[in-house]
């Protein structure tokens, strides 16, 4: 470097790719290595769950039924124990991952996206346009998300995507707020103004600039929203209007195992669990993402990494 | 500012117009409160008696004018079900509610701003994992299981306090710290995050190069700076409290405004619905109106 | 020791309305504690229709009803009881201001009134009501004068007054000194509302109540304080007749055979609940013991599937099952269950769970066209000990829930709603047991039984009335 | 020898970044004594900064590490200290300016309150405080003090921030100042004023000050001895007239020779059209009048520098051009159209023209953006510049010109010193190959030699591509050499206005006079002269 120092050889050294930054990044934080490879894991049974274990998931044997957890004289799929039919838990939590990841990542993307769009725009667009579009979150807000529910179930019919709606529907406002709350601000800032003298269009600076900056605090709102949408919907099927058997998610089977509480604590202890390990692994995740993007605080996952130089 | 709030009080009354438009109709459009009022076996005639009674047998446009017209003297119609004002109901269970969310916003905002804080301070420390762990579990607990445990153990177990219901002081301390739960754990990890910046930016070394402890650099400098996003994340929390806590409240047999929110929507009492509306949209219109002048309290640099 | 109680029940009473008392959240509370009726159906000792507010009753020539009514009587303002009381209380039931839910009860009938004399009252009714007196012990008496509106705060005759109520949180009954009857033991009781069937049996564990009417029953383990009782709650599933493939006899009576019944029995239905075979508890006139529960036979199931393939009937269309969330418990798994063995035997089930008003839309009529075939998981409640108060509804060609439209049918509620004494019992049992073996019109499941958790300082077992009401008198103190 | 108040030795401090290690400071030894005014010199980047940030413990560790040495106060190890002790120096004993005073203050609270915290936590009550502050206040020379107690940072312009930085670290009378380009953003008159503030209160308390600066005029004015830096290292020391008249190292010497304001001044053209012709701008904040409308006429490749008091409105003019903020009043005709009530999208069309260096580089570039990305973003805007292949390579050669070098492409903004950054805001604004560049203070914070090749490349834009400048600066040497024209401005209005050779040689506005009296000669010998001979007639 011809300016502070001669060179050393290691700082001309070749960049590493984006990606095997990230993922030394990655490896640095254990935690965070583990919460991906949980979600990994969550991700392939969503997709092959099903197919692979449906049928075991939905035998029914009446005279097994609520059997506790952790017989492992039993074959494997009873090791979590079975439900009020007999169902193996094990199973069953499986193939639900499908439903439910659809169910809570459909309604958490649905409503982030459309809540930080109209966000970016409340924050920077002329007063009236902003003035509507926050009153109308407004409105949203004070509507019961139950009576929201009520209504599309009643009127569309309840399946997974109605499903979807309704809770993207309740959680746009707060995606919304914050991002025009920092939008309010960081407009102000003084490398806003610069990207505009560059003759930046509005879409640039929102994106570009704005929005990274209010990025990784939507991102952990919204990996703690797949916990509340997760929960919320298994509160609309306790009320009948949610997703209802023969379909499952771990929603509806704490829902279902909630009169059991007291008695089989694992009807509903095991659909609890995975909803708690996958946000808290989702949570993880987005505490490591903040981190990794922002140059100032990299340093902190680059010096536990490897040595280098 | 006057002027401002002049502006934000008439958009939020044609707002809250548009709001009460919506629930009144859509809300008709979700089936007959005759066959819920009256038991299965009932005849026809004694439904359609039932409509006529309750005006609902007219056509929406006309029940829409009767209502508005009711409206604008001051009257939000009679329950359906109780024979009482729906207003009276409303407000009635609305102060439970009120007071419920009050309380518990106090005290998770309070600890949350600490804890988050203190976790962002020494990012990546012991603390800084702990109370994240702990926070997020509990910002992901199904809230029914927290509430039959506690009841089970503090209340059968221990006897220290009442199971559930209302009376006495010891009757909030149950219901509180379940739905302090969740409120607690979303909020620490926005404080978190959003401290994490502040706590690097270049003024803190301004502080810190006068000497100033790390208390107040945390509190003080670094904190006010966080606030934009924590408080509307406050806000958002508040609110769906202020909707009411149904599971909290029906667990706990407290006489808030959700359960009778729930009850009246299904059992489509719609002039308590509409007065519940009414009073909670109110009631949130009001809290992010503050909200959004705390904005530029908080910033000085944001005008409205 | 004290004598006050306090009751925790699942749900809020809306209003203390008396003619609303057969409403179970509202009748629990003040059927026959502050509002009471002329006759009273004893349900411990199956004596039937009892005197309460009349002392005796007899029936004239003309079909017509005189009641003589007891002396002294007072209301708990002071005012005293008489025949002009009965008659406005039932002018009340009858009044446009207001829907009363007692009114349902003499659907299509004409009252003629009369008062004779202060203790003295006849009722003239088209057509002649046989079973009259048991329909009286429907009709809560109200002084003169009670606004015709819906009340909030009832006055009646009974041992009890209403002194409190704060809605929401509780109401508080306390015992008359100017009562009529003998003397209750109880002297105040004070209603709680928990909706949670947990927390309801924590209370009475934990002290803060004495009586919880219904738990559920897996919280009932403890033997010395936990009662089950037959709560005349009868679960079937009705089957809309009118649409193939459900419209052939082969193929309703495949789904009897094709449902185990007996498994579910001590394991998601309680141990003590009954397998019916009808629509009503044994406990009713005219019940038929002769009607044997379809045995659990999946072979001939599949057989009469089969077979009414082979004559063209559509099986293979596939039947949507419709049921209420929470509508009994555990109603999903049983629902969940029910759907395994039918689709064992070869049934293509869709299962769809709905909320309560949706549910409405599905059981009663006017059913939607172009349905295609359903069948609605239903829960039906008769404990009034006479089969009218069902028969017509569910099997009626104008019966509200009915799927069917059968002459022969029609033709033996008509008589026997009409017949007296055993020829009445005798229709109704023909009655059953041609809508069971010949029609098999649905497919019942049922009876249910109840829970409930009585603290061990009571003196008090639950009946099958335990469900509509809750007699404060009945319930005594241990030493 | 008794202990030196400051005593640094072997320090050498290293930076983690993605792409290696950065050796910022490397073994550097030098001393300050009570009452002694030390100057730290030298190129931008070398690490003045950052050993300075040393003794106050300000570096973030890690990702920075110091890889060596001690710091003495008093004889005192300070990283030996408990955190507790080293935060009860801070303030008490050691106080520091900032070289960027803008990102340095809490934008969220009222400069009054910054000021009374820094007395209050350190045991001064609340309303001795206040009139402390206050009192502070008047001796920068803000305008209107009391009422500026209660204003925001962001309500002030760039050299009254500056002012705040300074009175918030005298506040506390410390042993020790560091004082890290404290005047760059001052007029030559206000610098004045607070040179002398610091040397009055250097005699009142004994107070060591450590002053880091690139003005040798301002090195030859206070300082006693100088130590002059270079990559990290320290390459020469002595006192100032040792080092002026007798440089030792071959940087040293390029240093002193290229102080400006020793060339021939521009003679400017008077034929040719105006490309940008204002009048009567004006701009009100609040009640307050920040620009009483201004006019003046640009042509390309012509240069107007505006200089004039801090606070007079120079950066607001420069706002209200790039539109930034609505002017209140007044025209600004670009080949003939008017800026200020242009539509959005005209305007847009016209931002590739006019091109701004902000004042305060720092928050003007993006933090979550590499150099690369930064200047690149140039072209993403308006890809007809430059196809997307050469970019790299453009970046490269931008970097070059204006003395950085192309492996700093892929480092962030927080990574560099303040010299640096202003230098790649130069940098991004050139990019885009503009008419017209506003240029606010872009080379105050770059050492002279540094200074001097970034204003050789300016000029040679000029000259070649026409591009006509706005030069905002307080250097009046600078401006010398590089202005055609220059507009002397006083508290919003436009004092003077002339050719530089009419204002330079016969300035008529007494401001004018002034301003050029208070000039700073690099040579010590002359400027005691004319301090001597300005004492002389003030007495
Ligand atoms: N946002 C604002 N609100 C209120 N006053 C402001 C604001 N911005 C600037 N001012 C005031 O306007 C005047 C002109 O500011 P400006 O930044 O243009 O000064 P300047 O000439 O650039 O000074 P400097 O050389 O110190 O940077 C100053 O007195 C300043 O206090
Ligand atoms: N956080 C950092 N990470 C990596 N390098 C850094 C960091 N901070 C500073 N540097 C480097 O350290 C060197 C010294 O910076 P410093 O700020 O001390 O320079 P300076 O002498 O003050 O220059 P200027 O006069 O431009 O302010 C610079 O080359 C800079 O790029
Ligand atoms: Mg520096
Ligand atoms: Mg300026
Ligand atoms: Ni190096």
């Amino acid at each position: 470097m011809a300016i502070q120092s001669t060179p050393t050889k290691e700082t001309i050294a070749e960049e590493p790719s984006a990606l095997v930054r990230m993922g030394r990044m990655l490896w640095a934080d254990k935690f965070a290595l583990c919460a991906a490879i949980f979600l990994v894991f969550v991700i392939i049974m969503a997709i092959i769950g099903p197919t692979l274990l449906d049928d075991l998931a939905t035998k029914q044997n009446l005279r097994g039924r609520n059997l506790a957890p952790f017989m492992f004289d039993r074959e494997w799929f009873m090791w979590l124990g079975a439900d009020a039919l007999g169902r193996p838990l094990w199973p069953r939590i499986i193939v639900a991952t499908q439903n439910t990841i659809m169910v809570a990542a459909g309604a958490v993307l649905i409503s982030a996206i459309v809540g930080t769009l109209l966000g970016l725009i409340a924050g920077f667009a002329s007063e009236r346009t902003s003035q509507i579009i926050m009153r109308l979150a407004d409105v949203i807000m004070s509507f019961p998300s139950l009576l929201v529910a009520v209504i599309v179930l009643y009127i569309l019919g309840s399946s997974i995507m109605n499903l979807m709606l309704v809770l993207s529907i309740t959680r746009i406002p707060v995606y919304l707020r914050t991002t025009r709350a920092e939008v309010l601000e960081i407009k102000s800032r003084m490398f806003v103004q610069a990207a505009k003298v560059m003759g930046a269009s509005s879409k640039r600076i929102l994106f570009r600039h704005i929005l990274p900056v209010v990025l990784p605090t939507l991102t952990t709102l919204a990996t703690l929203d797949f916990a509340y949408v997760m929960l919320a919907e298994s509160a609309l099927s306790f009320l009948g209007i949610g997703i209802q058997p023969p379909e499952i998610t771990w929603g509806l089977m704490i829902s279902q195992g909630r009169q059991y509480l007291t008695n089989a604590w694992w009807l509903s202890f095991w659909p609890g669990l995975a909803i708690i390990l996958t946000t808290l692994s989702l949570n993880l995740l987005s505490n490591w993402l903040r981190i990794a993007l922002d140059p100032v605080q990299r340093w902190r996952l680059e010096m536990k990494g490897p040595k280098h130089g | 500012m006057l002027s401002f709030i002049r502006k934000r009080a008439f958009a939020s009354l044609i707002s809250l117009i548009g709001l009460l438009v919506m629930v009144f109709f859509l809300s008709r459009l979700t089936g007959d409160p005759a066959s819920l009022f009256l038991p299965v076996e009932a005849s026809a005639e004694m439904k359609a008696e039932f409509r006529a009674l309750h005006g609902l047998d007219q056509p929406l446009l006309v029940q829409f004018g009767q209502y508005v017209g009711n409206v604008l003297t001051g009257d939000l119609g009679e329950s359906l079900r109780k024979a009482r004002p729906a207003l009276d109901v409303v407000l009635e269970a609305f102060t439970w509610t009120l007071w419920l969310a009050v309380i518990t916003m106090t005290l998770v905002t309070v600890c949350a701003i600490v804890v988050g804080s203190l976790a962002a301070f020494r990012t990546g420390g012991f603390f800084d994992r702990f109370s994240s762990m702990v926070s997020l579990i509990g910002a992901s607990v199904p809230d029914f299981w927290l509430a039959i445990v506690a009841i089970v153990v503090f209340a059968i177990q221990l006897s220290w306090l009442p199971t559930s219901g209302t009376g006495s002081l010891a009757h909030w301390i149950l219901p509180i710290c379940v739905l302090f739960v969740r409120p607690f754990g979303i909020i620490v990890q926005v404080v978190r995050g959003s401290m994490i910046t502040a706590l690097s930016s270049a003024y803190v070394k301004t502080a810190r190069a006068k000497g100033v402890k790390s208390g107040p650099i945390i509190f003080v400098h670094a904190l006010r700076n966080a606030m934009l996003p924590v408080i509307t994340v406050i806000g958002d929390q508040a609110a769906s409290l202020l909707n009411g806590a149904v599971v909290i409240e029906t667990i706990f047999g407290f006489p808030g405004v959700g359960k009778l929110m729930i009850d009246s929507i299904l059992q489509r009492d719609f002039n308590v619905v509409l007065a519940a509306i009414l009073v909670t949209a109110f009631a949130i219109f009001l809290m992010n109106l503050v909200i959004d002048l705390a904005y530029a309290l908080l910033d000085p640099r944001i005008r409205y | 020791a004290s004598t006050d109680i306090k009751i925790v029940l699942p749900e809020e009473a809306d209003l203390l309305e008396p003619c609303m008392a057969t409403r179970s959240n509202i009748g629990r509370v003040i059927m026959e504690n502050v509002s009471e009726t002329l006759t009273e159906l004893d349900v411990r000792t199956k004596k039937g229709v009892m005197p309460r507010l009349a002392e005796k009753w007899e029936q004239t020539a003309d079909g017509s009803w005189r009641f003589h009514l007891r002396q002294g009587v007072k209301f708990s303002d002071g005012k005293t009881f008489g025949a002009k009381d009965v008659k406005y209380s039932f002018d009340r039931i009858f009044s446009d201001k207001n829907i009363c839910e007692s009114r349902r009860y003499f659907g299509g009938m004409k009252f003629d009134v009369n008062v004779v004399d202060e203790n003295t009252i006849d009722f003239k009714v088209d057509p002649v009501q046989p079973i009259l007196p048991l329909l009286l012990s429907l009709v809560t008496i109200v002084p003169e004068g009670t606004p015709l509106e819906f009340v909030r705060e009832p006055i009646g005759t009974g041992p009890y007054k209403l002194s409190n109520w704060t809605p929401g949180q509780q109401i508080v009954l306390d015992a008359r000194d100017d009562y009529w009857g003998t003397k209750p033991a109880v002297t105040k009781a004070t209603y709680l509302f928990r909706s949670d069937p947990a927390v309801r049996a924590a209370m009475v564990q934990a002290g803060e109540a004495d009586l919880a009417p219904s738990i559920s029953q897996v919280e009932a383990t403890n033997d010395k304080t936990d009662f089950s009782y037959l709560d005349s709650e009868t679960v079937y599933l009705r089957i809309d007749g009118n649409i193939a493939p459900l419209n052939d006899v082969r193929v309703r009576k495949a789904l009897n055979l094709a449902i185990d019944r007996q498994a579910f029995i001590g394991t998601l239905v309680p141990q003590d609940a009954v397998l019916a075979t009808a629509l009503v508890p044994p406990t009713t006139l005219g019940w038929n013991p002769d009607v044997k529960v379809p045995a659990f036979d999946p072979d001939q199931a599949k057989k009469l599937l089969e077979e009414a393939k082979a004559a063209g009937v559509p099986v293979d269309t596939p039947i949507t099952v419709v049921a209420r969330t929470a509508n009994f418990p555990n109603v999903t798994e049983i629902m969940e269950a029910i759907q395994a063995q039918l689709q064992d035997v070869g049934f293509k089930i869709d299962l769809k769970f709905v909320e309560v008003a949706e549910h409405e839309v599905y059981y009663s009529k006017p059913f939607k066209e172009g349905r295609g075939p359903i069948i609605v998981a239903a829960m039906h409640d008769n404990s009034k000990g006479d089969p009218s108060f069902t028969m017509f509804f569910k099997y009626d060609s104008k019966g509200t829930q009915s799927g069917y439209s059968d002459p022969k049918v029609d033709d033996l509620i008509a008589r026997a709603s009409a017949a007296t004494g055993d020829e009445r019992a005798k229709l109704w049992s023909e009655l059953i047991a041609y809508v069971h073996d010949d029609l098999v019109a649905d497919v019942a499941l049922f009876h249910m039984v109840g829970y409930s958790r009585v603290s061990e300082r009571l003196d008090f077992k639950p009946s099958i009335a335990t469900n509509s009401m809750l007699q404060l008198s009945e319930i005594g103190f241990k030493n | 020898m008794a202990d030196h108040l400051l005593e640094v030795r072997n320090l050498s401090v290293d930076f983690h970044t993605a792409s290696g290690v950065v050796h910022a400071v490397r073994n550097i030894s030098y001393y300050l004594d009570r009452g002694e005014t030390l100057a730290i010199l030298g190129e931008s980047g070398s690490g003045k900064s950052v050993s300075s940030s040393a003794i106050m413990n300000l570096i973030d560790m890690p990702p920075g590490k110091i890889s060596s040495g001690e710091i003495l106060l008093d004889g005192q190890d300070l990283f030996k200290m408990s955190s507790e002790a080293r935060r009860e120096v801070n303030g008490r004993r050691i106080a520091m300016i900032f070289q960027d005073p803008l990102s340095h203050l809490n934008p969220v609270y009222t400069v009054g309150w910054q000021m009374r915290e820094a007395l209050k936590t350190h045991g001064i009550g609340n309303a001795k405080a206040q009139e402390e502050a206050l009192r502070l206040f008047k001796r920068v020379a803000l305008p209107d003090p009391e009422r500026a107690l209660d204003k925001y940072p962001h309500e002030f312009s760039g050299g009254q921030r500056q002012r705040v930085m300074i009175a918030m670290a005298l506040a506390l009378k410390p042993d020790l100042l560091i004082a890290d380009e404290p005047t760059t953003a001052l007029d030559v008159t206000v610098q004045a004023e607070v040179l002398n503030l610091l040397k009055e209160l250097q005699r009142e308390t004994g107070m060591g000050v450590l002053i880091i600066t690139h003005d040798l005029g301002v090195v030859s004015e206070v300082a006693d001895r100088v130590v002059v830096m270079e990559k990290g290292q320290l390459v020469e020391s002595g006192t100032v007239r040792e080092v002026y008249h007798n440089p030792q190292h071959a940087y040293t010497k390029k240093l002193i020779s290229a102080a400006p304001g020793k060339g021939d001044m521009h003679e400017p053209a008077t034929a040719g059209e105006p490309i940008l012709s204002v009048k009567d701008a004006r701009k009100f904040y609040g009640g307050f009048e920040a620009l009483k409308g201004v006019s003046f006429d640009l042509k390309a490749g012509e240069t107007v520098a505006v200089v004039g008091e801090s606070g007079s409105g120079k950066s607001t003019l420069a706002r209200i051009l790039l539109r930034l903020e609505e002017a209140d009043g007044g025209t600004a005709k670009w080949k003939g159209k008017d800026l200020f009530t242009m539509s959005p999208g005209e305007l847009f069309k016209l931002r590739r023209d006019l091109q701004m260096v902000f004042q305060d580089p720092t928050q003007s570039l993006n933090p979550r953006m590499t150099v690369y990305q930064l200047i690149s973003e140039a072209w993403v805007i308006h890809p007809e510049i430059l196809p997307k292949a050469k970019w790299r390579e453009r970046v490269a050669e931008l970097l070059g010109q204006v003395g950085l070098s192309a492996e700093h492409m892929g480092r962030y903004p927080h990574q560099f010193s303040g010299g640096q950054r202003q230098r790649i805001a130069i940098a991004r604004a050139l990019a885009l190959e503009p008419k017209l560049i506003v240029c606010d203070e872009a080379v105050s914070a770059l050492d002279v030699s540094v200074q001097a090749q970034v204003i050789t490349l300016l000029d040679k834009l000029r000259k070649e591509m026409g591009i006509a400048f706005i030069f905002i600066a307080h250097d009046l040497p600078l401006v010398r050499d590089f202005a055609d024209y220059v507009m002397v401005m006083q508290k919003g209005e436009v004092v003077e206005f002339g050719t530089v050779a009419q204002v330079f040689d016969n300035p008529q506005k007494p401001y004018t006079q002034a301003l050029l009296a208070a000039s700073l000669d690099p040579d010590p010998d002359v400027q005691a002269a004319n301090r001597n001979a300005r004492l002389a007639s003030a007495s």
